[in-house]
């Protein structure tokens, strides 16, 4: 096994690669920018480095000063987490260059199945059917106006590097393309330094299915269990569950094959998720791999129990499948129970889910039975500009769907986040929804039922509502007040009301 | 002594008795009240138990004089007391769009979609800012035309920094 | 299935119940003390009524006015939790009287099995083995003496109506006997209003097993897994682990056998555990049934997925227990992987293990894959003197053993508890110590290493910790300082040690 | 400038170079430190990362002048610095036991198991206080003879509180 490992992220997923290699006895070292000093990752790693400032393209993007930090701080691995390098195959054969164990594939096979339109040449080799689409980058906004024509609106743009709904666009109507085809270059230009774009079909209705599949070096590939992850907003996740409440057993079976064959042909090694859609009539059409963690694998670990990021630590360590696992590759543990994941971000829904940057006075997490935080957030941590808004993960595990849906609304509410906006009470209103909760929602389902949504969340005890913030106001006054020596005491049991002469502005 | 609120859009008069009753709209109720941490609250009304978090409603990142938001169980609920003088009338209905733009977040101006003079509709998109690796549209607040533009393409801006002035 | 259950307790279990409930969506009533009202199970409940002062005998433990609280409120069951009135079988009749659900056995159940005499019998009738002892409790301190003399020294003496080792004294000698009975009676007197004491013979290096039953109104029972509780001080569990990494398969078989007989004889119904202990040769006694929920019922959870609370809800509710458990009863869920539980104790270890009562000042609990805390502790929370000074439990889960405790120690060293002394640190060393990593620590464990314990929680960096105390001084004599308008932030980034200079009575 | 300080019965000098250099026991290392919130430390010494939770030391209930408590890996280890004029000696022995006993918490005296004049050895038991439902045996912190009982069976005791005073 490694001695140390340099993991080359931040936020929630450095916590929770820093938290896999503590629980093996691996030494940690975190990079960080001058802004993200007292972050956790930080705090917790072994060592820390600073590689630069705030802008990800001059630290965490610079693989050079990663891997001098790795020659120099001594580590043996290197642990991408997602986004940031984690799908850079030069980056990754640079390690092999080095000496470095990248804890992921290899660069040829992140070519041929990360880069959407490779991954389209392999699936018709093997036969798995992809969505009607390119096979290479368009070169104009006039070549995807044509193109529109030819597959029928709507149609999607891509970026070839993109990920997480990053330089992605619908477009309704040729109209649109011009905008579309910009702003979508523009956007995966600044996220990932590649303004190239790919055009497909847009399918109607469709169901967002992935499978994670674990491959060692010895060859062998096992799936094990899909997630659903149609609750969309602006193209981007949150919220998955496993298993999938849409997909047949028969559609699971297929899914689950057919991605254990594409990873076979590209001698796919460690971690990696093969994504689908799958529509009303339970067809089914390849999209891409993701050849690395993804942010919603915890749900995968709590139906199954295999902890994933220890799985890609023993596999790049050389160990076999069959021990990490624990079981026959033929029946590798999967769907013990249901698992749901609630991506928490700094945003606000209210305002077409804008981010909302700030700092964290207060948070308070759930916990008690089968309830997990992935988490990065702590009292003061300064949510900046420079990177995702995604600030925590919230999991439930339940021996049914319904149970799993049951623990994560009593979850939300135990959940507070005081400092900036969050979407916390946008997921409850979701959970709420009979769509949601009869696991028929596509990926449409957010964009269809917003006002809906917004109302649920925003319903409530007004009179209760009222007197909240009558105390809360009159205590503000009470502690700003010069007067009372007791005001000083926020934790007093004083009657407020008793001071509210003192306030002005809010007499009738 | 009579506070008037207008919760998400309903009407509500409150008035603070002695010994911790409150008449919500008349009605006598019995309140007990705890703060737990800034803007954490324990109330018991009538023995039903609310644990609350009550913050300033923002307005361009600043903190509005008499708006707050109320998380209760879940539900985020919007409560604004109205000024002295403004009795049922104030705080129901939202304020009309000023026509200054602002920007809701730090960001990077990435496009600016009209030019001074130009006719803009209420809801139309008149420029994009780039924040947190996304780009997000802003739209016009209200129909009118462009008077003043107070940024340049590529600037970085504050949250509540003033972008654009529609008349 | 009940409208609304009044949880007639406080603390981790008030809130457990709480949470269990708001899964299934009954309302709650909390009952309190007058210290109690800011606590949590009080602002988690739907409703909260205050039932007296601080002194349970004249809040929680008084019958009538919980009784009167659940009419009052419409609460259709009362969920005891542990401790205080859940095992006092006039209570569940009271309940049945008043024509309120006990969630709980019937108070004859109670009485067959719960008082450690009549227990015995009761054993002695389905030929289930006990260890030598009385069957009547003792009339005098000469008569415990004479008895001692009988059985051989070491004995044990017990509290009739005791539990988690209150009015609980190992007797080595005759000359120990007068101030041992003393201090048991009057400790079982302040605790359980019940001084009776009986007394046992003292099983050398034994092990405490208890396995975990369930039973119907139908008369079904079912065992689901046993727990290995024997890291103990002060005769009072601090760690459990499930499956025992101490019994054989054949005796785990036979003491899972043995608690069902005895539940079916007592006609026993709802959630019990049945105690044993378990000598080197694995030749096992039946102690006693603890009519209740325990303590430790969370790493039964983790290991057999089924949610104990809420099964006592549908138990209680008249659901039969095939429904609950989601599988035939022959083989219900259990060992599935290995979980553990640390207690985390207000106390302190160095010294003797006692109470720190006192306000929290900061709490950060760990979180992350297979992490759960049950917990009633906050920010400004009061540990009084009232109440036991167990305030949470930290339970990990992992596929083996070994995975278990790794997850525990990374949990462990992210927990932090500010303003009252734990025993955080002395769970770490009992977790890195041969005897308990091997799995063969017996009850006598944590007495026959307490040196080496302490040793190894306090072993560490000595620079770094020197460094670490020199700033926080000088930073604390900077935020007193008057000068430096600076010195109001402690966020500062500003190199504390220039202010050094300032501070009287540090300078060599 | 230099500091003295008993390490967990270790003794370390401790000098405040100019740019973040701190000399321990005259070997240089750089370090950086941020304090997060109050008594939760980040120290990088050297680049290695210490996330450290600092206390003062108390006794009887009351913190200590020059005492701390540092939480670091899951160990507690106790530092004690030095008075200026006690160098090398001061800090590493623990004072000796003053023969004042005070009450480790608050409780209630449930037992008295000595008389004025009684003759005690160090570690005897002499009094057994109740708190937090458990009964707790304090014992003498010295060997000598009980010169005053300031406390009553069935008495409320704060923490700190004297107790006993032997000589």
């Amino acid at each position: 096994m490694f001695k140390k490992v340099l993991i080359a992220n931040r936020g929630e997923i450095a916590v929770r690669v820093i938290r896999a290699c503590r629980e093996i006895g691996i030494k940690t070292v975190a990079v960080y920018s001058e802004i993200d000093r007292e972050s956790r990752h930080v705090r917790w790693a072994d060592e820390a480095y600073l590689v630069g400032p705030a802008p990800a393209k001059e630290s965490y993007l610079v693989a050079d000063k990663i891997i001098e930090v790795a020659k120099r701080s001594g580590a043996d691995a290197i642990h991408p987490g997602y986004g940031f390098l984690s799908e850079n195959a030069d980056f990754s054969d640079l390690c092999a260059k080095n000496n470095i164990k990248f804890i992921g594939p290899r660069g040829d096979s992140m070519r041929m199945l990360g880069d959407k339109v490779a991954a389209r040449r392999v699936a018709a080799k093997v036969k798995v059917p992809t969505v009607p689409g390119m096979t290479d980058p368009l070169d104009s906004v006039d070549q995807a106006k044509q193109l529109g024509g030819q597959f029928g609106y709507p149609v999607l743009l891509k970026a070839r590097s993109g990920g997480g709904g990053k330089g992605m666009r619908k477009v309704e109507r040729v109209e649109e393309m011009e905008s579309a085809y910009q702003m979508a270059s523009s956007e995966a230009r600044s996220s990932f330094n590649d303004d190239a774009l790919y055009m497909e079909k847009y399918v109607v209705g469709p169901h967002h299915v992935e499978v994670q599949i674990l491959g060692d070096e010895a060859g062998n590939v096992i799936a094990i269990g899909e997630r659903e992850c149609s609750v969309q907003r602006r193209h981007q996740k949150i919220i998955e569950e496993s298993p999938s409440p849409f997909i047949t057993e028969a559609t699971r079976k297929k899914l689950l094959e057919a991605a254990v064959i594409l990873a076979k042909e590209a001698k796919y090694v460690n971690a990696g998720t093969m994504e689908f859609l799958v529509d009303k009539n339970q067809d089914y059409y390849f999209l891409e791999m993701n050849a690395r963690l993804q942010v919603e694998h915890p749900v995968t670990e709590q139906v199954s129990g295999i902890d994933l990021v220890r799985a890609q630590l023993r596999i790049a360590a050389g160990e076999s499948l069959d021990v990490i696992v624990g079981a026959p590759l033929a029946a590798p543990p999967q769907n013990r129970g249901h698992a749901i994941e609630c991506r928490i971000y700094a945003e606000d829904p209210d305002q077409g889910f804008i981010p909302s940057p700030g700092k964290i006075e207060r948070v308070r997490e759930p916990s008690g039975p089968w309830v997990r935080v992935d988490s990065a957030v702590y009292p003061r941590a300064e949510i900046s500009v420079y990177y995702d808004p995604m600030i925590a993960k919230l999991i439930t595990w339940g021996p049914t769907r319904e149970e799993a849906i049951l623990r994560m609304e009593r979850a939300l509410r135990e959940y507070q986040i005081v400092g900036v906006k969050t979407n916390l009470w946008f997921h409850e209103a979701v959970l709420a929804h009979s769509e949601f909760r009869q696991g028929k929602y596509d990926t449409g389902f957010v964009e269809r039922n917003l006002e809906v949504l917004k109302r649920l969340g925003h319903e409530g005890h007004a009179g209760i509502a009222a007197i909240a913030a009558l105390f809360f106001q009159l205590q503000e006054a009470k502690v700003a007040s010069p007067r009372g020596p007791e005001g000083s005491s926020t934790n007093s049991n004083a009657s407020s009301w008793k001071l509210a002469g003192r306030r002005e502005g809010m007499r009738s | 002594m009579k506070y008037h609120a207008a919760v998400a859009g309903q009407s509500i008069e409150l008035e603070l008795g002695s010994d911790g009753a409150v008449f919500l709209n008349d009605k006598s109720h019995r309140v007990e009240c705890r703060i737990l941490e800034t803007g954490l609250l324990s109330l018991l009304v009538d023995d039903h138990s609310y644990e609350i978090v009550v913050r300033r409603e923002l307005k361009g990142g600043k903190p509005t004089k008499n708006g707050f938001v109320v998380e209760l169980a879940g539900h985020l609920i919007p409560v604004r007391f109205e000024e002295p003088g403004q009795k049922g009338a104030a705080g129901v209905k939202e304020e009309e769009g000023s026509g200054t733009i602002e920007s809701p977040m730090p960001g990077r101006i990435v496009t600016i979609k009209v030019s001074l003079g130009q006719e803009v509709k209420l809801g139309e998109g008149i420029m994009v800012v780039e924040a947190m690796k996304m780009e997000n549209e802003l739209t016009s607040s209200k129909s009118g035309k462009v008077k003043e533009i107070k940024v340049k393409v590529g600037e970085a801006v504050e949250a509540g920094q003033e972008l654009m002035v529609i008349e």
